[in-house]
């Protein structure tokens, strides 16, 4: 099981904060995968990948990192602070 | 050891200049950068909303003030950024960065500012009379962050 | 209208700080510059004592303060420099400049500080155990201040 | 008459800080090789042209420029501020 977070837009459109999966996803652009195919709310979420930012276990990643071994994975746009 | 807080709280940037310049036994450079809740171009700010990712809010500070310590010659490095919910003229956050040479008390605080603004998860929303919009990150901020990898 | 301070008397550079904070109304970024009278390499600093030349001062910190407002979109800037003898860890200086943009606030204090530092009539001198020696120009500051002509 | 002021170590080495003198020099340059004609502590003080600057009623100015109408010129060693 890992630990999906999400945050700002994100997580609006998602509709929740966090939640945990079981996955069988090697990536995190295969996470992203398995997680639009579920409905029309992630898939809308998800749709344009340029305007996502990913962390593994609270690493800021490339979407084409590995998740093995994983505990938490976050989504969220791109960073706005300062 | 560079200092970093997260917190809601207001806070005072001028205390926290004093407090910082006061631990500084042999700097003499200390330069400060403060940010502030400024009104949108439609003139309608209630408020500035900022939500963040708490572990890893502290995680990438702690990572990006160690990275200016061992890029420029620094004596100590200071950052202050807060969430939540903050009006117009509310000062957001603060680095604060000491050293014996001008240029690596300025040219540190610029990078501590450029790498915060687009690297650190933080992401602000724009409460107005129209309603609430999240902050679109920027252009000129990743081009901002690029001149340092070039080095 | 930039405001110069020039003075004798200590001065509180976090008060100022906010002072100057306060009445920036739409200008999200600050940022400030102190300066603070630092050890000798030999260890054994006394006393600093800042001469300078009434009149021409005030003059020549106005004019790059406002050479530094039309360079930038800058919103309001500050100076305050001290004269007289002062102590370790007394505060010898300070800039401030505010602006919607970062980048225009910190290259503005950057050029305030270079220009300070070799066209402003201030001089140094160090009081030591050894005796006064002023302090003496240093290159690297007329190289600092050359690539704000280049542009 | 015009008013010459010094400071720092051009005050130290030639013993005051101020003093009025006639002048027929057109140019700061000549202002100093009159002074230095005077005497020998003048003639030390402004041995090292490289390290004197000079202000013309309070305006930092090359070392060729001219003092013609001026009240005020003012010798002094490179700047320290900051």
């Amino acid at each position: 099981m890992i630990e999906l977070r999400y945050f700002a837009w994100l997580r609006e459109r998602v509709g929740t904060g966090h939640e945990q999966v079981e996955t069988q996803a090697a990536t995190v652009a295969e996470l992203i995968e398995e997680l639009k195919a579920r409905d029309e709310g992630y898939a809308f979420a998800f749709s344009d990948l340029k305007a996502i930012r990913a962390a593994v276990d609270q690493d800021l990643v490339d979407l084409d990192a590995p998740i093995a071994g994983a505990k938490e994975v976050a989504f969220f746009p791109p960073m706005t602070g300062g | 050891m560079p200092e970093i807080i997260v917190q809601s709280d207001p806070f005072d940037m001028g205390e926290m200049l004093n407090r910082f310049a006061a631990r500084q036994a042999n700097a003499g450079a200390v330069v400060s950068f403060s940010g502030i809740v400024r009104d949108v171009a439609t003139g309608d700010l209630d408020a500035m909303e900022i939500e963040h990712y708490p572990g890893m809010t502290e995680k990438a500070l702690a990572k990006i003030a160690g990275e200016a310590m061992t890029r420029w010659q620094l004596a100590d490095a200071f950052i202050l950024h807060r969430h939540g919910r903050m009006g117009q003229g509310e000062t957001i956050m603060m680095v604060a960065t000491a050293s014996r040479h001008r240029a690596d008390a300025f040219a540190a605080a610029e990078f501590l500012m450029d790498y915060l603004k687009s690297r650190a998860p933080f992401w602000k929303k724009e409460i107005t009379g129209e309603g609430a919009a999240w902050v679109a990150a920027r252009d000129e901020d990743e081009d901002a962050l690029a001149r340092w990898q070039q080095q």
